[in-house]
């Protein structure tokens, strides 16, 4: 109870960011009867996913300080959990998705063990490791349908169960939903004992030993909650694209692009990786959808998109949250 | 047994021994100053109590337990508690934060961690600063968060690293009160590195000299600065001779 | 106060993003199909290709092309839609599944569209099929051979391209019509000569399901697989995998590799002297113009199986008369992707000529029912005409070898089907250069 | 005999592995960057000897040097166009912005020469081959092998006996005593990636040799390169050589191993998951790398 | 030669020199005292050029040198040997001192300053061959001096080279230090030896908070009363 409390308390936010919350939540609420188009409902569907799994990377990677670029092995493992069981045994979609999380967190607990004893660059070099290593062996393993990949079976009525529905405005309220859970636990998370360690630890090891913090089980413990996080939104991604294979879900790139719209938005705080995916998922989309196929630009969507990542991290690499902080403090 | 017992500590960096066979005991509630050259091995002693460095040879005795090899985070939690000679000046957090996380050692509830939090700051006077980032401050300030984020974790045996260091004279002045009401009033044992032969003679009751990695003389205060090998490694002749 | 400009400027900022979706604008009498291909990325190049001609096909119709001998050159529109032009939208997908799903649904919902065609890689026509299949809305495929694509039992699915079965089955009967001495130029060839095989296909959905195949067809013809192999798309290096193949002394080397791969395992073998029977390649990289061009010489006796080949135009006028017309426009001849790209816009508009209507229910029935001539093809098929699952049956595929003219250029020889050859089979492979 | 060829074919990739990666372990040493736009360095240095090959008809191992030009003035400009920037921010920002840099370049080279595969068809080496006893090796492999050993002994050299390598060396080392020294670390930073830059962009000049080009080459490289880097342990000149031999050995011995024990699930497909995992076993056992000696 | 005025020197935004004055001329022998953390490794480092002052001119010679970047600082002349050592670990004890000729061009000039070097310290002569980081503590010390003189500085800069030796070795440090002095060098000797320093020193100055808070010659300093009672614990 105390928990839930501290999980809805926004009240050590500032009052621009509370009215900004406010705002943001009835524009979520009311986005599908706005009529802006099925494209940008899917953007926006991309948005709340990308900022989901920004904020389970946030744990690790913002407030724990760990350069973790592995993160697309958890989303292969939640989706590969939802597609197999649902395929074989038919079981649903609220089964096999906790089910997914359960597995994606023991097996983030036998790898963070030995992960963490490294740090730095090699960290972040074995991370990336053995996300490729994962993705090797789903890419060659026959019985989960190697790199074919697996395919889900279309009902033909919507179904709740399986959560399978033909409008994307269902699937819109079922991963804002899940983006709501997150953000909730994430504020509590943030003022929990863990989170308070992790920053700890990111700011002075030595410090952290000193004051009682068991930093390696610390990591693996926010590790394992960013892997929870990361599997769900691959659940969704599952039962929303109904096609699943390694090269979509296991690959480098998704793995770097979790990191990175935390990263840009501003790692460590609340905010920033919603922030982040705000400003990379209409980005990358909008772009590719505008100039993608142009004749003669080819690549053209790319390079500003690939721009802009290199001004942020150039001249504010704090991240767009940064800027704001800085006022804040100022404002002290 | 006594309160903490160390017997017979070698630590070897490569070659360079920087502890070399100490022992010594301290008993509950005393305060107990180390003093030595730099280099001479304090820090490492300390460490390898702690738990940063793990002694090649040797035991570590804390209220009849055996802590050798134990790593920093278990000793904290037997009871240990310590401040570092430099405090890394970040940003990440405030002044309350930082000596929540050491509450939140001995709880898991984030109210009841945030309650001491602020009752420590208010013992050391610090509740003027809890909401600013530790680089804000002068080091003097900084050293005292440092001991408070220390305190928060209730420590039986306090360890200090060079706390005076860097302080003036009223500010040094300060601190000598802090650690008696500490002493007295929270049944803390003080085990304390200095470099500040005043301050050490102030406060501690029993002092312990290091050189070279060897311990070559403990007693009390006033009759360790009339020992000779201290005179001759640590003090110098001419101290000797000034006296 | 700067915190909230800040704030607010953000939110402005991503609000607009969204609001602002690609604009929609209609013309009058236009039919709309939507077209997914992967225009940038890694497979850019042949999305690219198969943009330009599908482009071509939809201008022929369009605008009438006088000298191509089709009824489709002559419409100028789709006429039971009262001339209405054949609008392609096209759309990048970056071979990326989940984003091809999301510009189905731009194209169905926002842009309207009576059809989707597309999409190459299999595995985005897999997610986009899911899509158009949801949403009631017919797709035409053009160019993925993946089998499973028409098992599905899809409702609103047609693949007009045959698929790989078909192409490894012809593999297979032209194993066999050596050994019976049906091959034009070569006499029969004992059966133990041809008995062993390998075969290297890249590791995707695509290459998996042509291994699974060759292993089929190999047991039903009798023919022994000594080694099959599985390996990385674009790999760095292919060194371990040719040298386990030559290892296996196979009589024949398969494979099923784009573009970058199969450059890379022909040089690899030619630096390794790799000696057997026959090389041959399951389309794709093999049957690219840019294979041919880097490669040269080298390649003299390698086959792929394709759907077209140049000189299908001898045998086809048609062909020769659309080849003719890409040629001139992109400098390029046709080729087997190309080709199907160009069927696909075809069969859209004889689908929708058919069905005069653009309401799904309607084009759902006239593609059941749909036979279109094999006189009006560019390819060598029979027609087009769908199945139960939506595949057409009419299709077969055709195998063509590289072969070194007199003048020193490299010109791909169709050798598969028999009646079709133009060329004496070279058997054994000459070895290299 | 299988073996031996594996293991020599290995050793023939594994340095070109090691001069792909060399690159990276000096940029790494002097400025402890992670540079993920390394891979784009090679892939530039790639096509501009094919360029130099198709327009002017230069054969690919003579336009070698303008592989090695075009990289290190790539190396120097995004040093002192980006990177100086970027290292005021916090490592992390580095890396996400040096992938913000490989994105970009990799692009840019689309945009400029479209994602064709492209392919040297005539050159001195091209497609030749040499047979020694039982062995047939490639001679463009043969060529980048030697003169990728030639690279690292030029390295080498610079780095150990002239004044300004020793100067990189002590900046690597330990900056702040460096710039004690009165070296000026600013412009070590720059020979860096100059170096880091000529380094790769050969590499890239002796592979299109045999491998194509195109505008996403790079990744492919750069992975096995951080394994590489990672493995020899940061910074380490002697651990990326035999790192690389290691991989390129690994690599070409696996398959060799399932083959022999005739098991196709441990075929080559899985040669780079190999290294992968041999990275993560060995740096957990020994954090620092095999020649590690920086924290 | 080097005059430091009124200088405020800050690091992350904090004032950790508030107000040095310091003044040393040619040939003489200055020692700065004070407790740790007083800003003394700061007042040195800002000199060499590694902090900038926010505050406050640094003339050397003639020149305002105050902003300029550490190996400009060398150039001119002034060379700091830190507190810390930082021995090129992996290098020679030979190529140490030769990175330490870094600005030097004139090949007999360096021949010339490393037979100084080895006729100073006999004992780096004698490991001359062996890497630097397998020295002990004191070796090392001479190495780092060593290598400061490599540069032929006209102002040789030492952060408490007597740091954590063993007397013998400290005394011998100093020994080395006055032969330095008695060779005519400038030198700027920052030590926690205050007594052995000070009586060594033509001049003292003593820093307490990051301020000069008492100057004179070194037996005026340790006569004083504040010292005797801070530093000497009398």
């Amino acid at each position: 109870m105390e928990k839930l409390k501290d999980a809805l308390n926004f009240s050590d936010f500032s009052k621009a960011e509370r009215i900004g919350l406010i705002i943001f939540s009835v524009f979520l609420l009311t986005f599908p009867w706005i009529g802006a188009g099925s494209f940008t409902t899917t953007v926006m569907i991309q948005f709340l996913l990308f900022s989901l799994f920004g904020m389970g990377w946030n744990t690790i990677g913002g407030y724990g300080g760990q350069v973790e670029l592995g993160k697309a092995q958890y989303v292969g493992i939640g989706s590969y959990t939802v597609a197999l069981m649902m395929v074989w045994w038919k079981v649903p979609f609220w089964v096999s998705m906790p089910i997914g999380i359960l597995i994606a967190v023991g097996y983030s607990f036998i790898i963070g063990y030995p992960l963490f004893r490294l740090k730095g660059h090699y960290f972040a070099i074995a991370t990336i490791c053995t996300s490729l290593v994962l993705k090797d062996i789903f890419d060659n393993w026959n019985l989960v349908g190697a790199a074919k990949g697996i395919e889900l079976p279309i009902h033909d009525h919507p179904d709740f169960l399986y959560m399978q529905f033909k409008s994307d405005t269902y699937y819109y309220y079922f991963i804002m939903a899940l983006f709501y859970i997150g953000l909730f636990y994430m504020n509590w998370f943030r003022k929990s004992k863990l989170g308070y360690q992790l920053r700890m630890i990111k700011d002075d090891e030595n410090a952290a030993e000193s004051l009682g913090i068991d930093i390696r089980w610390c990591k693996i413990k926010a590790y394992s909650i960013a892997s929870a996080f990361v599997a769900v939104g691959g659940g969704f991604m599952a039962v929303y694209n109904l096609y699943i294979d390694p090269a979509s879900t296991m690959e480098l790139s998704l793995s770097i692009k979790i990191a990175l719209m935390a990263m840009l938005g501003g790692a460590a705080s609340l905010w920033g990786p919603i922030i982040g995916a705000a400003f990379l998922v209409p980005l990358d989309r909008f772009l590719g959808s505008w100039l993608g196929g142009q004749k003669g630009l080819t690549g053209i969507d790319f390079m500003i998109y690939a721009g802009l990542i290199m001004i942020v991290s150039a001249y504010q690499p704090r991240g767009i949250w940064g800027i704001i902080e800085q006022f804040r403090k100022r404002g002290h | 047994m006594s309160f903490l017992t160390v017997e017979n500590i070698v630590k070897d960096f490569g070659g360079l021994v920087a502890n070399n066979n100490i022992s010594f005991a301290i008993e509950e509630g005393e305060i107990i100053g180390l003093i030595g050259p730099n280099g001479a091995g304090k820090t490492t002693l300390f460490n390898c109590i702690v738990g940063y460095h793990r002694p090649d040879s040797g035991k570590v005795t804390f209220r009849e337990k055996d802590i050798t090899g134990f790593k920093p985070f278990e000793t904290n939690r037997a009871g240990i508690g310590r401040t570092f000679q430099i405090m890394k000046v970040t940003t990440g957090m405030t002044v309350l934060e930082n000596v929540m996380v050491g509450s939140f050692c001995r709880t898991n509830d984030r109210n009841t961690a945030r309650g001491e939090a602020l009752h420590v700051l208010g013992d050391l006077a610090l509740d003027a600063v809890k909401d600013y980032y530790i680089n804000e401050l002068p080091i003097a300030i900084q050293r005292k968060v440092g001991l408070a984020r220390a305190l928060a974790t209730k420590p039986a045996l306090l360890m200090l690293d060079e706390v005076a260091s860097g302080l003036n004279p009223t500010e040094i002045e300060e601190v000598v009160e802090l650690l008696r009401r500490l002493n007295s009033a929270k049944k803390i044992t003080l085990f304390l590195i200095e470099h500040i032969m005043e301050m050490v003679m102030k406060v501690s009751q029993r002092v312990i000299v290091l050189d070279y990695g060897e311990k070559i003389a403990e007693g009390l205060p006033a009759d360790i600065v009339k020992n000779e090998n201290v005179i001759k490694a640590y003090l110098g002749e001419k101290y000797a001779q000034g006296l | 106060m700067k915190i909230r400009n800040v704030a607010v400027f953000s939110l402005v900022l991503f609000l607009s993003l969204l609001v602002a979706s690609p604009a929609v604008f209609s013309a009058e009498k236009e039919v709309k199909i939507g077209v997914l291909y992967p225009l940038s990325g890694a497979l850019a190049t042949i999305g690219r290709d198969l943009q330009r001609a599908a482009e071509l096909t939809a201008d022929i119709i369009n605008n009438k092309a006088p000298g191509v001998d089709i009824p489709m050159a002559q419409w100028g529109g789709i006429p039971n839609l009262g001339g209405a032009k054949i609008k392609l939208i096209f759309k990048d997908h970056r071979g990326e599944p989940d984003r091809g799903a999301d510009l189905a649904k731009s194209l169905i919902l926002d842009d309207k569209v009576v059809g989707l065609m597309g999409a190459y890689n299999s595995a985005v026509t897999k997610t986009v099929s899911a899509v158009a299949e949801r949403y009631g809305i017919p797709m035409i495929n053009d160019s993925s051979t993946s089998p499973d694509l028409t098992e599905r039992g899809f409702k609103w699915f047609w693949r007009t391209t045959p698929h790989d079965n078909y192409f490894n089955r012809d593999l297979f009967e032209l194993l066999k019509g050596l050994t019976e001495g049906k091959v034009k130029g070569v006499k029969a060839v004992p059966k133990k000569d041809l008995q062993n095989l390998a075969y290297a296909c890249e590791n995707t959905e695509w290459g998996s399901s042509v291994a699974k195949s060759i292993e089929g067809y190999a047991k039903e013809y009798g023919f022994t697989i000594t080694k099959g192999l599985l390996y990385n798309a674009n790999a760095p290096d292919l060194t371990s995998e040719a040298k386990a193949l030559v290892a296996a002394k196979p009589a024949a080397m398969l494979f099923a590799a784009y573009l970058s791969d199969s450059l890379l395992m022909i040089r690899t073998l030619k630096g390794m002297k790799a000696q057997t029977k026959f090389f041959w390649g399951q389309d794709a990289g093999f049957e690219m113009a840019d294979f041919a061009k880097t490669l040269g010489a080298d390649i003299n006796g390698v086959l792929t199986r394709t759907v077209f080949i140049d000189k299908i135009t001898r045998v086809k006028k048609v062909a020769g008369q659309v080849n003719a017309l890409y040629k001139k426009k992109y400098g390029d001849d046709l080729t087997g992707a190309t080709a199907r790209s160009v069927v696909g816009v075809q069969a859209w508009a004889y689908v929708l000529n058919k069905a005069a209507s653009t309401d799904p229910k309607a084009i759902q029935k006239a593609c059941n029912e749909i036979n279109i001539p094999a006189t009006d093809l560019v390819m060598p098929w029979a027609g087009v005409k769908f199945d139960a699952k939506g595949q057409n049956v009419l299709g077969r595929g055709l195998i063509g070898q590289y072969q070194k003219t007199a003048d020193g250029k490299i010109s791909l020889e169709i050798v598969y089907p028999f009646d079709l050859a133009t060329a004496n089979f070279i058997y054994p492979f000459p070895g290299w250069k | 005999m299988l073996i031996a060829d594996a293991l020599l074919q290995g050793i023939l990739m594994g340095l070109l592995f090691a001069l792909v990666s060399l690159g990276l372990t000096v940029i790494f040493g002097v400025m402890d960057i992670v540079n993920f736009a390394h891979g784009e360095f090679l892939m530039l240095g790639m096509y501009s000897v094919y360029w130099a090959n198709f327009f002017f008809h230069i054969d690919p191992l003579i336009a070698l040097p303008v592989s090695a030009v075009v990289g290190a003035l790539l190396g120097l400009a995004s040093y002192y166009w980006f990177i100086k920037y970027l290292l005021r921010g916090p490592a992390i920002a580095q890396l996400f912005g040096t992938f913000g840099l490989m994105l970009f370049l990799q692009y840019f080279a689309m945009f400029l020469f479209s994602a064709d595969y492209r392919m040297i068809d005539k050159g001195l080496l091209v497609g030749k081959s040499l047979s020694v006893g039982p062995f047939i090796f490639d001679w463009t492999k043969l060529a980048a092998g030697i003169l990728s050993l030639v690279a690292f002994a030029v390295v080498y050299y610079f780095l150990h006996k002239t004044k300004t390598g020793k100067a990189l060396q002590a900046t690597s080392l330990n900056k702040e005593a460096a710039s004690y020294m009165g070296i000026r670390t600013d412009r070590m930073n720059a020979i860096a990636w100059a170096i880091g830059g000529g380094t790769v962009g050969m590499a890239g000049g002796l592979l299109v040799n045999f491998y194509y080009a195109y505008p996403m080459v790079g990744i492919l490289f750069v992975m096995i390169a951080f394994a590489c880097v990672a493995l020899g342990g940061f910074g380490s000149i002697k651990g990326v050589f035999f790192a690389g031999l290691l991989v390129g050995i690994l690599e070409m011995i696996f398959p060799v191993f399932g083959h022999l024990i005739g098991s196709d699930f441990l075929g080559p497909h899985f040669k780079f998951t190999v290294v992968y995992l041999a990275y993560f076993i060995i740096v957990v056992v020994r954090p620092q790398g095999l020649f590690g000696w920086k924290n | 030669m080097l005059k430091v005025s009124e200088i405020e020197v800050r690091y992350s935004g904090i004032p950790i020199i508030h107000n040095v004055s310091l003044v040393v001329n040619d040939g003489e022998l200055i020692t700065v005292v004070g407790a740790n953390g007083a800003g003394k490794s700061t007042l040195l480092k800002t000199i060499a050029g590694a902090l900038h002052t926010s505050k406050g001119t640094i003339h050397f010679g003639n020149e305002e040198i105050q902003g300029l970047s550490t190996p400009e600082i060398v150039r001119r002349g002034i060379t700091y040997v830190p507190e810390a050592r930082l021995i090129f670990g992996p290098l020679t004890v030979e190529e140490n001192l030769e990175i330490g000729a870094y600005i030097v061009n004139d090949a007999a000039q360096k021949k010339n300053n490393l037979d100084y070097v080895y006729h100073l310290f006999p004992r780096l002569a004698d490991r001359k061959k062996q890497p630097g980081g397998t020295l002990s503590g004191g070796e090392q010390q001479m190495l780092a001096i060593g290598r400061g003189l490599m540069s032929n500085p006209k102002l040789l800069m030492l952060d408490e080279p007597s740091l954590g030796l063993m007397p013998k070795l400290v005394d011998e440090m100093l020994g080395a230090v006055a032969k330095l002095r008695g060779a005519g060098k400038t030198i700027l000797l920052v030590e926690q030896n205050v007594r052995e320093s000070l009586e060594l020193a033509d001049r003292g100055y003593v820093l307490q908070t990051g301020r000069t808070i008492l100057e004179g010659t070194g037996n005026e300093l340790l006569n004083t009363e504040s010292i005797r009672k801070a530093f000497l614990g009398l």
